[in-house]
């Protein structure tokens, strides 16, 4: 089955929960075993939440795209922004490394990322935005 | 999130129930520390088996309690993680610091 | 809570079911009661297969979006595409009225989101396409 | 659509589970016509216990193997509906001639 969605929803936390279970319901259709689902879950909840507290802000009125593309085992998860993107795309990944500390952000985002999916690349642009593509081949726990 | 607390002398015991994210950090950071005001709370243990979601928005809430709990010498617990729960846990060294039972 | 969130998608059935649980995990944050949810869940379901059955027949790679929007407690879901179009709405929406009987269709998709949600709107041009607009109140069931 | 069959002389039980819609319409549909070949069969009784969703498309299976049967003159009945799958029923007039238990 070769299938994708695309989902673009404003940057309200409470979104942060229907984005995973959208993610969800949509690898459901490959046939995931429950700790991918879950891993699944966990990236993308990062990914939004970044683009909601990093990328805008406080702004409610920004927009979030959300792109899933199915092919074969490989699904390909898409989080995109048009926010601030970021200067230092190496920093940013270092874990433990946050620009938001008084928010008690861990810096663990892109490290539990890249920890819960097989690749994880982020493309961005200061005053353009980021866009963090994540890959997971989807039925390897089961040993299909 | 839903929590829910019993203490016994210098221990404090919540239980959480709900998924921990960045959109229910803040309601849980300010439910826990309302509880921590009180100064004689020296261990606190930290139920997560009610929990069914949890990423690094939940680490930084366990990680700021940790800190108001070390500063008064006290200590944080936290038991009951689920598989997806420990294994952000232990990747992010979370138990060199925090026990676990 | 003002909320929305617009999803594309292939025409695919394995969609349906996708569909579907993308629409209750929106509507999920107004919490409703599982009689609404059910019910949400059957209209998105008739209008999403009408797109892909009669919309584009067997065009499998034709698009079709779904808009939900909540405003209060009032929750509004579009279903669009931009396949045959309908020529004679009214005749569409007369219960067992159907272009497909080979295809053993009941007729009764239109009366059934009638049924299900408060308020059911077509609109439709022939060769340009079809958006059913569909609303219902949440949290009236549970007496809110 | 998981189904699973029972025959005892004239009379076939089937029990199905899964989401009746379009998308398993075709299989579901499939499936029972392959049991009912076997012209012996008067009296079909779908069990819907285990269907968790039904839409129109379900309608036109269940309406669909009524034909067959009441061409032979057999019989359909229909066991096992939540409330929403019995509201299809009902608003649909399906009661009027497929029986229920
Ligand atoms: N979508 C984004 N837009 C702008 N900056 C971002 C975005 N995502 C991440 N960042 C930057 O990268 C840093 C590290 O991100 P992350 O590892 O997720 O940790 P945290 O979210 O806890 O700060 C953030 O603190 C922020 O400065
Ligand atoms: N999205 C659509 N595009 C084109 N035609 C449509 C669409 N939706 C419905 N129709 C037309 O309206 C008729 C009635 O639809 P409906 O009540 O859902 O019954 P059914 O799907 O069982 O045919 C269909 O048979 C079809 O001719």
């Amino acid at each position: 089955m070769d299938n994708w969605m695309e989902l673009t929803f404003p940057s309200l936390s409470v979104n942060e929960g229907f984005a995973r279970a959208a993610t969800a319901a949509f690898a459901s259709l490959l046939n995931p075993t429950i700790d991918e689902l879950s891993d699944l879950r966990t990236a993308v909840s990062e990914a939004v939440t970044n683009a909601i507290i990093h990328a805008y802000g406080n702004d409610r009125d920004a927009m979030i795209t959300l792109r899933c593309e199915a092919e074969g085992k490989k699904l390909k998860v898409v989080v995109k922004d048009t926010g601030c993107g970021i200067e230092d795309i190496e920093l940013a990944r270092r874990p433990f490394y946050t620009s938001k500390p008084e928010l008690e952000r861990s810096g663990m985002g892109f490290a539990v990322m890249e920890a819960f999916m097989d690749r994880v690349e982020i493309e961005s642009a200061p005053g353009e935005g980021t866009a963090v593509t994540m890959e997971k081949e989807i039925g390897v726990a089961r040993g299909e | 999130m839903e929590i829910n607390a019993s203490k016994r002398g210098p221990r404090l015991h919540v239980k959480l129930c709900g998924e921990l994210d960045h959109h229910s950090a803040e309601q849980t950071r300010n439910m826990l520390d309302t509880l921590l005001k009180d100064i004689t709370v020296r261990d606190l243990t930290l139920d997560l088996s009610g929990v069914s979601f949890m990423d690094s928005a939940g680490l930084g809430v366990i990680l700021g309690r940790y800190r108001i709990l070390s500063m008064r010498g006290g200590h944080l617990t936290v038991t009951g993680m689920s598989g997806a729960i420990d294994k952000i846990f232990r990747m992010s060294g979370v138990y060199a610091i925090v026990d676990r039972v």
